[in-house]
């Protein structure tokens, strides 16, 4: 409690007991799985040439709407981040801050050989690993993969969400254990503060 | 809205090339400046002095090459220089547009170093920023220099020089030693 | 600021055209980052200073998806950086690739026969419109204009799923390859086309309807991001862009490679040069590239079929490859492509994509991988127009003049 | 009197009825629906099928539960360089005070339901008008107190839109005063039965009213506070969880108790219907038709997504300033014409 500040309570102590007594004693678990199964709205988030690919899942031919899937613009309002190809040195940062900055619980689908592990591009200078930059839920195979595989990994998702309880452990434990081994922000994130780019006059 | 303009039909290339090419070199010549000619297949290069390329730039621009398609750079480590050579065209004389010519000079490899185009040249600013992160040529007088594509610490490696090695695809990679002797 | 004469817009013609500086800024602008997590910029970020709601100064900070082509192309071979190059401008494949095979081609001395060129050229086209359609949707979207991104993909799936029945891939085709093409068209395929002609035709003058001639999209584009004639030449923009600042320029009809010189099309060309013409460009674009689908169908229909590898390399086959060849219209991959040399020289290949004219630098050393292969693309060419279309304009025209430029980040970055 | 008695006895007072049942947990309801209905005209016009296979039977119609569940679960980030107690009570305060106007709009002519006394009831028009334009300042003090430059810059837009549109909807509101010759929306509702509805003999003064709806909504095409290819989601970037899913409800809200406003002064109220006595004909079964009524309103602006773009900042002031300013106050002037040829 800072000095100044009109009393709001213990936020964390409120959200506990709140979320103790909404899961625990109404066992709302399965309520709160199916309603993150069914709206899984993925951050805009393009890191490469599977953009397209995602595109045209969301178009009218594949619809990935039908999974209750819309795409949203910001981080802050989402809970879902697909990785759309091949994740640069540069656009590591972006992907991490991203990833921070949305609310849990969330998820992350890979989608691409890069994503997996480089693909074409496993021998460039200027590639990372996603899965080395934030934890993935679901791999999508393919170069780029077909917009039915996004679908099926949005399906899988949902499956994975409420076959294990994911969403409503996540927010009982407050965090996931499986998803902590990622490398740390400074790895991705430092060289903005040496950046030109960023200098002022 | 007007109604669209269309451009008249299918042209000779060769004879552009070699119309832009004789504009280039009597444009040169008459500034004053000595070169030599490299040909290659769809382009010619003219290759000129360091201290009189700029001279030669104000030259082609006034001869009518409105911009520069490239600014390719080439690393020789075995004759130990880099090649920078500005691949320039015109868009609005109707004699020689599309016809690449490119002015090229050869820089030493130790601490290469050139007067920039950019100002000659408004198209070149975002190639000469590239060229300088990838083969660490630095532009004097260019408005903005800094890397465009990589991160500082990766521009510093100067990725292009054929003396940064990235990992060989082959067809023996991940097999052991021994069977790959058979 | 007081006593310093702001110039808005970027340039003054009575000043001479000047390069911007960047980041020589005035306390009293406000600075905003857009990208690379942003609806509005794809995978690139552009940082715009605005004084009020008035951009004075953008920059453009590319890079997030610089995949370092140019280096992996130097240790592949001659015929692996085929795919490597496609997935620059993914749903533009055949177009960014070609020159690339062209600049091969120069460098062996092979030719592709001419059922090969009419081949390309017919994937070219079906990509061409693709691009576009790629293009009109995120506009679309840039615009709040939703119903204008799903009829693009929507229809762009037409000409995706005719490629997929001509290459056997949706996006990534690797279709020409030195001295030819990989399939001739499938059974019933150019009755497919056909259909396809027709229906994009009907389509054309839908989106006319709901997006060109709407009054909102018309308002939010005229004379928004106007890019004069001089201007455009300076910079060197190309593509539709160019065209659509009345820059008489297509490298179909300069440099015409392939079969285009054969072929009855027109490049149209506007002369305001705001984003409204380049979107006017783009339909056109898509209307002539309809015209030398029927053409080039209708021309594959009729002549017998050959084989569609260059002769030099024919011979190479092996007959169980020949057979293949002969009775399927496939041609093989062969194992010596993989480790082939290549004469040594400098070419330049350069064609149309979707986008503009690309360029491709290749030089050889006589080895077996190229020395160096330089790529300039379309998308790289137009960045330098952000700075200098920006600047003056309200932030809400920024997705405006983003869309009407059609920029692909992966492409620009190579 | 037992608790439960008194406990009936206020929620059953009118104004607080209408703004807890009709006004909150009909505009829930309507609030779903309507996202719905958007999503899915949407997807109809766009050749798709839209949000479908949580409940095939109903449409899909569970997927906005789920995300309603869903955000009321996430955690809600409140970042560090916030301005905490607006960042808190403006979300909360907004949707509150959307709702207040309903507190004293009346559902039928029965003097036995309103939620005002009769002398009150005289102005009830120009109190709920003066409720209505309060919600965007809480809007603008959720983009400062977010200390984002997109929310800010989402702010400012906000409050350019306010400037513009509130005195339209002022006056095209007025515009059906002027032709009933009174404040009293009862006398409003009731001069429309006996000939016309006011949105046939005053289209002017209807028209501006429509459009200054959809514009202090911030619905398409005028979403210009929230437009996303530059300012993210406007004043709302840094929302998440509940205080976001307030913040869109609040949207929803003001646009439902705008609409009811509508339909009572131009869409004729609870007409064809005439209440009678009792709870079943004198309160409930008019305020459905007011209700259906203002449902019809909030989705015909909700399709207005799936047709048109998004206007320029600069272009909706234009037409707000320009075009739709005279339309208003010549409506004012059509109704006061009317009103002295004694047509209404």
């Amino acid at each position: 409690m800072e000095e100044g500040k009109v009393y709001v309570g213990n936020l964390d102590v409120a959200a506990k007991r709140a979320r103790d007594i909404l899961l625990g004693k109404l066992k709302l678990e399965k309520v709160v799985d199916w309603a993150n199964a069914f709206s899984l709205w993925p951050v805009h988030l393009t890191t490469s040439c599977c953009s397209t690919e995602f595109a045209a899942t969301f178009g009218p031919r594949f619809d990935g709407e039908q999974f209750g899937a819309l795409p949203w613009v910001g981080p802050r309002q989402t809970n879902l981040i697909v990785i759309e190809g091949t994740v640069t040195r540069k656009m590591a940062c972006a992907v991490r801050v991203t990833w921070e900055q949305m609310p849990h619980p969330k998820y992350a689908i890979a989608m691409g050989a890069c994503a997996l592990d480089g693909g074409l591009f496993y021998n460039s200078y200027n590639v990372v690993r996603p899965w080395e930059v934030i934890p993935i839920d679901i791999y999508i195979p393919g170069c780029p993969p077909r917009p039915e595989s996004v679908a099926r990994a949005i399906v899988e998702l949902q499956r994975k969400i409420r076959g294990r309880r994911v969403a409503s452990s996540w927010i009982r434990e407050g965090w996931r254990p499986d998803r902590d081994y990622v490398a740390p922000k400074e790895d991705y994130c430092a060289w903005q503060k040496t950046s030109p780019l960023l200098e002022r006059v | 809205m007007s109604g669209a303009e269309l451009v008249e039909g299918p042209r000779d290339y060769e004879a552009t090339l070699k119309a832009a090419r004789a504009r280039a070199e009597s444009a040169l010549r008459e500034a004053g400046i000595s070169f030599s000619v490299e040909e290659g297949k769809g382009f010619v290069d003219l290759v000129v002095d360091v201290d009189s390329i700029v001279k030669a730039a104000e030259a082609l621009k006034n001869a009518g090459f409105t911009h520069v398609v490239s600014v390719t750079a080439v690393d020789y480590p075995k004759k130990k220089s880099i090649k920078v050579a500005y691949h320039v065209t015109s868009y609005l004389d109707p004699e020689i547009v599309g016809g690449i010519v490119g002015l090229a000079v050869y820089l030493p490899r130790e601490a290469p170093e050139m007067p920039s185009l950019s100002g000659v040249w408004v198209s070149a600013e975002f190639m000469e920023r590239e060229v300088y992160e990838f083969f660490g040529v630095t532009f004097k007088g260019h408005p903005d220099l800094r890397p465009l594509l990589l991160i500082p610490e990766l521009a510093e490696k100067r990725p292009l020089r054929k003396d940064f090695v990235v990992r060989e695809e082959s067809i023996y990679e991940g097999v052991p030693e021994r069977v790959r002797r058979g | 600021m007081s006593g310093e004469v702001r110039v808005y817009g970027g340039w003054r013609d009575d000043l001479g055209l000047k390069v911007i500086p960047t980041r020589r800024l005035a306390r009293d602008v406000y600075e905003v980052f857009i990208g690379p997590q942003h609806p509005g910029s794809g995978h690139m970020r552009i940082i715009i200073r605005v004084d009020g709601d008035v951009i004075v100064e953008a920059d453009p900070d590319i890079g997030y998806v610089h995949r370092t082509m140019e280096k992996l192309g130097e240790i592949r071979g001659w015929i692996k950086p085929i795919p490597l190059f496609e997935r620059m401008a993914i749903h533009d494949a055949c177009n960014i690739t070609l020159p690339y095979v062209r600049a091969v081609e120069k460098l062996m001395g092979v030719e592709a026969p001419l059922r090969a060129k009419y081949l390309r050229v017919l994937l070219c086209e079906i990509n061409r419109i693709a691009a576009h359609l790629y293009g009109f949707a995120i506009f679309g979207v840039f615009l709040g204009h939703s119903t204008m991104y799903m009829w693009a993909m929507g229809d762009r799936e037409v000409f995706i799923q005719l490629a997929e029945e001509l290459t056997g891939a949706r996006l990534t085709h690797s279709y020409p390859i030195p001295g030819g093409v990989r399939r001739d068209i499938p059974q019933g395929f150019p009755d497919m086309a056909r259909r396809a002609v027709k229906y994009m035709r009907k389509r054309l003058e839908e989106y006319r309807k709901i997006f060109l001639d709407n009054p909102v999209i018309r308002s939010r584009l005229e004379d928004v991001g106007v890019i004069p004639k001089r201007l455009a030449a300076e910079l060197g923009i190309v593509g539709p862009n160019a065209r659509g600042s009345g820059i008489q320029y297509d490298v179909r009809i300069i440099e015409p490679y392939e079969v285009y010189d054969e072929l009855d099309f027109e490049v149209p060309v506007y002369t305001e040069g705001d984003a409204l013409a380049r979107t006017y460009v783009r339909v056109e674009e898509i209307r002539q590239s309809l015209r030398i689908i029927e053409q080039v169908v209708e021309w594959l229909e009729k002549k017998p079929r050959e084989p569609i590898v260059d002769e030099s390399i024919y011979k190479k086959y092996p007959p169980l490859h020949k057979k293949i060849l002969e009775s399927q219209g496939r041609a093989k991959l062969l194992p010596w492509m993989a480790t082939m040399k290549v004469p040594a020289g400098r070419a330049i290949g350069r064609g149309e994509t979707g986008r503009g004219e690309i360029i491709y630098y290749v030089e050889s050393d006589g080895g077996m991988n190229p020395y160096r292969v330089r790529i300039v693309t379309p998308s790289a060419r137009n960045a330098i127009a952000f700075k200098y279309a920006l600047p003056g304009h309200r932030v809400m025209d920024l997705p405006a003049i983003y869309g009407s430029l059609d920029y692909f980040p992966p492409e620009a970055d190579r | 009197m037992s608790l439960a008695e008194v406990a009936a006895a206020i929620i059953g007072w009118p104004p607080v009825w209408q703004v807890l049942v009709i006004g909150f947990l009909g505009s829930l309801v309507i609030a779903v629906l309507a996202v719905w209905f958007e999503r899915k005209a949407a997807a109809r016009v766009q050749r798709r099928l839209g949000p479908y296979w949580a409940s095939p039977r109903l449409g899909g119609l569970l997927h906005l539960i789920a995300d309603m569940v869903r955000y009321a679960f996430q955690y809600p980030i409140i970042p560090r360089t916030v301005d905490l107690i607006p960042f808190l009570a403006a979300p909360i305060a907004g949707m509150v005070i959307a709702l207040l106007p309903l507190a004293v709009v009346p559902f039928t002519s029965n003097p036995a339901y309103w939620p005002l006394p009769p002398s009150a009831m005289e102005y009830s028009l120009l109190i709920a008008l003066a409720i209505v334009t309060l919600p965007p300042i809480f809007i603008i003090a959720a983009g400062w107190a977010s200390n984002n430059p997109f929310a800010v810059i989402g702010g400012v837009r906000e409050a350019f839109i306010i400037v513009a549109y509130e005195l339209i909807a002022i006056l095209g509101f007025l515009g059906a005063a002027a032709s009933t010759g009174t404040f009293n929306l009862v006398a409003i509702v009731e001069a429309q039965g006996g000939i016309m509805w006011l949105a046939i003999l005053n289209p002017l003064a209807f028209l501006a009213a429509f459009i200054a709806i959809v514009m202090s909504t911030s619905a398409f095409p005028f979403e210009i506070p929230e437009s996303e290819p530059e300012v993210v989601a406007g004043p709302f970037t840094e929302y998440s969880g509940l205080l976001y899913a307030l913040n869109m409800g609040g949207a929803y809200m003001r646009r439902f108790a705008l609409s009811i406003i509508l339909a009572l002064t131009f869409l004729g109220g609870w007409y064809p219907l005439v209440p009678g006595e009792g709870l079943l004909m004198g309160y409930i079964l008019p305020s459905v038709v007011v209700v259906v009524k203002a449902v019809i309103v909030v989705l015909a602006i909700s399709f207005l997504r799936a047709v048109y773009g998004r206007y320029r900042l600069d272009q909706a002031l234009d037409l707000a300033w320009k075009i739709l300013l005279p339309m208003a106050l010549a409506g004012i002037a059509l109704g006061l014409f009317e009103a002295s040829i004694g047509l209404t």
